[in-house]
């Protein structure tokens, strides 16, 4: 018991002293390093609470994902360091903030606390219906079975999301190659990694997301898996990201929101209703909706990396 | 908690209409997205008219049990008279501004896919199908997804002209929006930790004035005001819907922020117990009422249209939040007016204010710039932008028989019946100011150029004639009988179903 | 139970965090940064209600915890994707102060 | 719908069907020679509708009810007239074209507004047909547009908008005293004086619509306006547009002694406001301000009948008012289109034809004994005529005198040097018409209006009628060697007193915009944020139990 308080502690300890770093980092790149920290360590807290699926989605999505963007960005982001420290905010402003914020955080911890004991939830009725969609793992039937809704939309606002930063690009670059062109790798550990890792990852990916329905997994966390195996390769100029006007791109970006919804509307018809599944054949229309969602799920992840459209095609 | 109702699965198809659009839109790209989207919102129109028709005749609100499961477990959509009346408002305003922008972002046949005519069809789905999961959603957290969206459509339509200013404005937004979002989740998982589950009628039924609760709704209220920009919180506002093409910002200033306000009525009205809304409510008013006067005297100053027109929309936002105090009043025809009042005053502004920002854009096109003080001649060169402009301002004003005038009205008389009368005191004060800045640009509009200015360029009447649509629809609300105004009262908690105004 | 307190002081603490360095932190990186510790710290605080369940976590805080990491993931890359357009047309880092209107993108 | 009905719709729809029908460009082009028509329905109604019972649409919530009582008839039938015969002199005044266009559609907005508040029944249609009214008057004005023109429009739009927001308060006040959700005005009107905001609702009133009227110190609009307008509009603004105001108190104000404390300040207001335009009017130099100044004098005079009436409870008050009212509509209208005729017209064999008629008229506002106008002092003499009272009204009536023979000066100064120019009979034959009908229509109408046989009248107190005839007259007489007082006072003379608290607004503007552009900042808006969720909290704490 002491232990697992310890062990606890000393994880909320470290989360909160990355995060302070992360903040208070004299560059750029030791914040944004100190922000990966920081994830790895929520990972840990995640894992801590049980959450086995949300560890790795954010191990995949808030280190990995995040990480490479902010990287790239750190990089790209040069100069301009008299507006920023003009634009600082006074001494006073900053005590104001720090006290606000505190008094927020107070509220917070105190409410936290005074939550109604026995804790209320849908932990048991979850865990009990999560066989009504066919599903073993819990999480997964929630995602899938209940929620379904929300990772509707969630896909559709991924798409949306790629076509937004695609759409900041300038009018003569639309149709080209998104993001900036990194040099072949030949040697050293990058082109090491960019080697051995790919295949290895793709298989994990892959399992993660079959494997979502029974165990740990999905298919987020295998999609961003699937994702940063491809960004690695091409970090270490292996692989080109393809023309933002390629047809096969925007159809995998829509694969899976598209297969959902019309899933969705053919429950309508054969089942309970809008995203329910028919009982006959509920398992294979699932595996064909989640196989569609993982490639569209990793297509928006590594293009949203990417960035919008720098080069002709 | 009632199961799905009849029609309910026009619900469903609201939501997949343009989600099922925008997919398809992206994919197809170039033309296709175009007569997609045109397709899909004149639907649309339709959807709603059969919606807000099916909640009138039933006197109670439409419900869908999504894959067929009900609450806590499951999500539940919802239209409701509010949600009927705004969902209405905003698939009108959307087709007008698809008609709007054809004359800018036609793709011709044969020609290539360009990057703003492909970005502002696919967007303006998206934001169709964002703003139709904000109004029906019934679970916290799905719309909270639905705000992100609403967000992230809203953002990249505003950037569509890729400016440089336009990308600082619209990262203040992004910032804000997100800091705002980050309340409103923070809000549910409170709000999840007190009571195991995220559906509203469910949360309604059952919630206490404990601690947890009131923060979470403390939290959920400042950053739903954070997106809706309510004075002092106001900051992103008139860069962002001033520097918009003039079709995004109709849609900025006239929808978006509307969305979040409905998603606060549903916590202050449905969620919150009406001992701490009522308490807190002369603070949300008290905000309001700054916005009203501030608004209008710096909009009063602006020297550019836009920004006149954007400032006007920080003013008008105000209104909104004046009927809060007068329906936690406890007076239930007070309660009763107040409501229609804000709705009212709601859907007229945002066919009012979108007809303003598409005829300003007209005008400013016309003469060439944006000056407040030099638009002489625009009058000449587009008069039906003038007049759509000058129409829209009378329901801003609040002059009969404008819809904004019947708004108004009923908030006067909410706040007389209530002794709140400091409240009328802002309404009359704010329309006075509002008729300052109005009759500025009108003024100018119509001022005769000297006869050796050059002869204005005929402009294509399509355009203008779209704008001065919205304007007359936002002047005829105020005539519309009063039967078709008890539809936003279906659903209210405290009020009789299908009772008049 | 065990957990719950450690880890939901963190997450109000996450949260303080977050929200004083979106107000007094000004460059456009730094914010980005500051908002997903925010969200971080909200996203445990789901955590933390998912795990006070009597048995076992509760799964649907966890379903929406990922559900909102995949968003909040789009709202990051929309974040970086401005910035970065806006520093390549400008040289800002930062969004203060408003020009009237800047010179068209390239 | 009856037929005396369907009329009282017509007297509103007419102009408003015109108004529709300009969106057909061919339309839009002969509008302006159909302005004479557009009235026609509203006289028709004010002679065979008058006391007809309302209509009343949509019962259930009392949404539109029109109904006409016999002072409002009587009104409407001169207003309508007025209407008519100006609407036929613009067409010769501007002829054809896009300005002439522009005007017409203006005209009928004007229009419908102005005939609408004499026959709307409930408070949403009043106040739709007032803000018309009020509103649209605007276009009229700044029909020319000039510098003067527009800053009086200007003005005068502001301050309508100042009058619209007192009466809207005053109507919400008025709709709240009133149980259940009636908006009909005869039930506002019973509820008024049980109010707990009666106090508040009669001044609001009288505020919104003394501004209206011109009653002092709200007058100031009146003298800028009436001259900047082209002359058919300045004849309809202070015939027809100013009894807006004069109906308004007339409905809202009941003289039956439940309002007898405010009846006594309507009428030390409307005496004042009578000195007041006289006092003014004689220094200017201009024939149409000095007649803006008569009318702010003659709404005094009705102002005060009223306030008399109210105060002493008089019965038949409201016919009396309405009547004296009738002939202000007539003869001032009349002789603004003299002032036009005047500038058009040379040579004395043709002069006669405007300045005889002209100088009767303008008699009669002095009370000469015969004219239309003795008719009508004659007829407020039961609420004006003893004791003080009494004798301010002689007084003022003397003023009157004084001030109509200085606009006849002016008049004849006007006149055209060219004894060859002759004016147009599409100019001339209006105002023949509005002069005789200012003349006569008075002796036609008094029996009818209940007043009694008008022959009698001239006998009943002749001294009385001509002293302050002849003490105007003499006062003119000596007033015409003093000149040089002339332009003394400049149009709409206290207005000139609202510089300071246009550069206070201005400050404040500056100030407020200055505060506003702090709170944008980044940091002041994250931290007002903040400050935002805890006072959000700390509130709805207060009330947790």
């Amino acid at each position: 018991m002491t232990a697992s308080w310890l062990l606890d502690g000393l994880v909320a300890a470290l989360v909160l002293g990355a995060a302070a770093w992360t903040l208070a980092a004299p560059t750029a790149v030791a914040a944004v390093v100190g922000f990966l920290g920081f994830g790895l360590l929520l990972t840990l807290a995640w894992l801590r609470l049980g959450a086995a699926e949300v560890a790795m989605a954010e191990a995949a999505i808030g280190v990995a994902a995040t990480g490479v963007i902010l990287l790239l960005a750190v990089v790209r982001l040069r100069g301009g360091a008299e507006t920023v420290s003009a634009a600082m905010p006074g001494r006073g402003m900053v005590a104001a903030a720090g006290l606000l914020a505190g008094a927020v955080g107070l509220a917070l911890a105190l409410a936290v606390l005074a939550l109604p004991d026995p804790a209320p939830g849908l932990a048991a009725e979850a865990l009990a219906r999560r066989g009504e969609a066919g599903l073993g793992n819990p999480v997964a039937a929630v995602l899938t079975g209940y929620r379904g809704l929300d990772r509707l939309l969630e896909s559709v606002a991924l798409v949306l999301a790629v076509l937004a930063v695609w759409s900041m690009a300038p009018d003569r670059r639309w149709g080209g190659i998104p993001g900036p062109r990194f040099p072949r790798q030949e040697d050293g550990p990058l082109a090491l990694l960019a080697r051995l890792l790919p295949p290895v990852g793709i298989v994990v990916g892959t399992y993660i997301a079959w494997v979502g329905s029974e165990a740990p997994g999905g298919t987020v966390q295998g999609g961003a898996i699937l994702a940063a195996m491809w960004g690695l390769a091409w970090v270490a100029g292996i692989v080109q990201p393809p023309a933002i006007a390629s047809r096969p791109v925007r159809l995998a970006l829509v694969a899976g929101p598209a297969a959902f919804l019309l899933a969705g509307l053919a429950g309508m018809a054969l089942a309970e209703g809008f995203l329910a599944w028919p009982p006959a054949f509920a398992r294979p229309l699932i595996l064909l909706v989640e196989a569609a969602m993982t490639l569209s799920v990793a297509a928006a992840l590594a293009l949203l990396v990417a960035g919008p459209p720098e080069r002709a095609a | 908690m009632s199961g799905t109702t009849p029609g309910g699965w026009l619900l469903v198809f609201t939501l997949a209409l343009p989600a099922g659009g925008m997919l398809a839109a992206f994919a197809l790209g170039g033309r296709a997205a175009e007569r997609i989207a045109l397709a899909a919102l004149g639907l649309g129109v339709l959807l709603a008219g059969a919606v807000a028709a099916r909640v009138q005749a039933a006197g109670a609100p439409l419900a869908y049990l999504v894959g067929g499961r009900a609450p806590p477990l499951g999500i539940r959509l919802q239209a409701d008279g509010i949600a009927a009346a705004m969902l209405l408002t905003a698939s009108v305003v959307l087709l007008a501004v698809a008609l709007f922008g054809r004359a800018a972002h036609a793709t011709p046949p044969g020609v290539a896919e360009a990057r703003a005519p492909f970005a502002f069809w696919t967007f303006l789905l998206a934001l169709s199908a964002a703003l139709a999961a904000a109004l029906l959603g019934a679970d916290l957290f799905n719309l909270f997804v639905a705000l992100e969206m609403l967000t992230f459509a809203a953002l990249s339509l505003a950037c569509l002209d890729g400016r440089a200013s336009q990308f600082r404005s619209e990262l203040r937004y992004l910032f804000f929006a997100l800091i705002g979002s980050a309340l409103y989740l923070l809000g549910t998982a409170l709000l999840y930790g007190a009571y195991g589950t995220l559906d509203i009628g469910l949360l309604a039924a059952h919630a206490r004035a404990d601690a947890p609760t009131l923060l979470a709704a403390a939290l959920m209220t400042a950053g739903l005001l954070a997106r809706m920009a309510l004075f002092p919180l106001h900051l992103w506002l008139p860069p962002a819907h001033a520097g918009a093409p003039p079709a995004a910002s109709a849609l900025l200033s006239g929808l978006v922020v509307k969305a979040a306000f409905v998603l606060l009525l549903r916590v202050w009205v449905w969620v919150l117990p009406p001992a701490p809304a009522g308490a807190a409510a002369p603070l949300l008013a008290g905000l309001g009422a700054a916005a009203i006067l501030v608004g209008s005297l710096v909009a009063l100053r602006q020297e550019r249209l836009k920004l006149l027109v954007a400032y006007s929309t920080v003013a008008q936002i105000g209104y909104l939040f004046l009927m809060l105090p007068l329906v936690l009043a406890g007076d239930a025809e007070a309660a009763r007016r107040a409501w229609l009042g804000g709705v009212l005053q709601a859907a007229s502004h945002a066919f009012a204010k979108a007809a303003m920002f598409l005829s300003a854009g007209l005008i400013a096109g016309a003469v060439g710039h944006d000056r407040v003080a030099a638009l002489c001649g625009a009058g000449r060169a587009v008069p039906m932008a003038v007049i759509a402009f000058g129409l829209a301002g009378l329901s801003l004003v609040g002059i009969p028989p404008s819809g904004g005038f019947t708004a108004k009205w009923l908030l006067l008389t909410a706040a007389i019946g209530t002794g709140q009368w400091w409240w009328a005191a802002v309404i009359l004060g704010g329309g006075l100011l509002t008729g300052g800045y109005v009759y500025r640009v009108l003024a100018g509009s119509l001022t005769v150029p000297p006869a050796t200015a050059p002869q204005p360029e005929p402009q294509a009447p399509g355009p203008a004639r779209v704008a001065l649509a919205l304007a007359l629809v936002s002047v005829a609300l105020g005539l519309l009988p009063f039967a078709a105004f008890g539809l936003v009262q279906i659903g209210r908690p405290g009020a009789l179903a299908g009772a008049g105004p | 139970m065990s957990a719950t307190l450690p880890y939901g002081v963190t997450a109000a603490a996450l949260i303080a965090l977050g929200l004083f360095g979106l107000v007094a932190q000004a460059a456009v990186l730094r914010k980005i940064l500051a908002c997903n510790l925010l969200g971080g710290g909200v996203f445990l605080l789901f955590g933390v209600v998912a795990r006070r369940g009597a048995t076992a976590a509760d799964a649907v805080p966890q379903a929406i915890v990922i559900t909102g990491l995949v968003v909040a993931f789009a709202a990051t890359a929309l974040a970086v994707a401005l910035a970065l357009r806006l520093h390549q047309i400008t040289g800002a880092a930062t969004i203060a102060g408003e020009p009237e209107s800047g010179p068209r993108g390239e | 719908m009856s037929g005396p009905q369907a009329l009282l719709v017509a007297a509103i729809g007419m102009p408003l069907l015109l108004l529709l029908a300009c969106l057909h460009g061919a339309a839009r082009r002969c509008m302006p020679g159909l302005l004479w028509i557009a009235p026609l329905p509203g006289l028709a109604a004010a002679l065979l509708a008058a006391d007809a019972p309302p209509l009343v649409m949509d019962a259930a919530r009392l949404r539109l009810t029109l109904g006409l009582d016999a002072p409002s008839a009587l009104l409407l039938g001169a207003a309508s007239l007025l209407w008519s015969m100006a609407g036929a002199y613009a067409f010769r005044y501007f002829g054809r074209g896009p300005g002439a266009e522009r005007f017409a559609l203006w005209w009928l907005v004007t229009l419908s507004g102005s005939l609408g508040v004499f026959v709307a029944g409930d408070l949403a249609s009043f106040y739709l047909a007032f803000a018309a009214a009020s509103l649209a008057a605007f276009g009229l004005i700044v029909q020319d547009g000039t510098p003067r023109a527009r800053r009086a429009g200007e003005v005068t739009l502001l301050l309508a908008v100042m009058g619209e927001i007192c009466l809207l308060l005053a109507f919400a006040l008025l709709a709240e005293a009133v149980e259940g959700p009636s908006l009909a005005i005869a039930e506002a009107v019973a509820a008024l004086p049980g109010s707990p905001a009666r106090g508040l609702a009669v001044g609001l009133l009288i505020t919104g619509f003394g501004l209206k009227a011109g009653l002092v110190p709200l007058h100031v609009w009146l003298p800028l306006a009436h001259p900047a307008a082209p002359m058919p509009a300045s004849s309809v603004l202070s015939g027809a547009i100013v009894k807006a105001g004069i109906i308004g108190l007339l409905r809202f104000l009941p003289a039956d002694g439940t309002l007898a404390d405010w009846g006594g300040v309507l009428a030390g207001l409307g005496l004042l406001t009578a000195f007041w335009g006289v006092a003014c009017g004689i220094v200017q130099a201009n024939p149409k301000t000095v007649l803006a100044y008569s009318t702010i004098s003659q709404m005094g005079v009705t102002a005060a009948a009223l306030g008399m009436g109210m105060a002493l409870a008089e019965p038949g008050t409201a016919m009396a008012v309405a009547f004296y009212a009738t002939h202000h509509v007539l003869a001032k209208g009349a002789l603004f289109l003299a002032v036009g005729l005047a500038a058009a017209t040379g040579g004395p064999r043709r002069l006669w034809l405007v300045l005889l008629p002209a100088l009767l008229l303008a008699l009669g506002f002095g009370g000469l004994p015969g004219t239309g106008g003795a008719l009508a002092k004659a007829a407020v003499k039961p609420q004006l005529g003893a004791g003080l009272v009494g004798l301010l009204a002689a007084l003022s009536a003397a003023g009157s005198t004084l001030l109509m023979l200085h606009f006849m000066r002016r008049l004849v100064a006007l006149t055209a040097e060219d004894p060859q120019r002759r004016p147009a009979p599409g100019l001339l034959l209006p105002w023949l018409g509005m002069a005789a009908a200012a003349l006569l229509l008075p002796w036609a109408l008094h029996a009818g209006a209940g007043l009694g046989d008008p022959w009698q009248v001239p006998g009943q107190d002749p001294a009385g009628a001509f002293w302050p005839v002849l003490l105007g007259a003499a006062l003119a007489a000596a007033l015409a060697r003093r000149d040089r007082w002339l332009g003394a006072v400049p149009e709409g003379d206290l207005l000139s007193l609202a510089g300071p608290a246009r550069r206070l607004g201005a400050a404040c503007g500056t100030a407020v915009g200055r505060a506003e552009a702090v709170l944008r900042a980044w940091p002041a808006a994250g931290l007002s944020l903040l400050v935002l969720i805890l006072a959000l909290f700390g509130l709805m704490a207060t009330a947790a139990p």
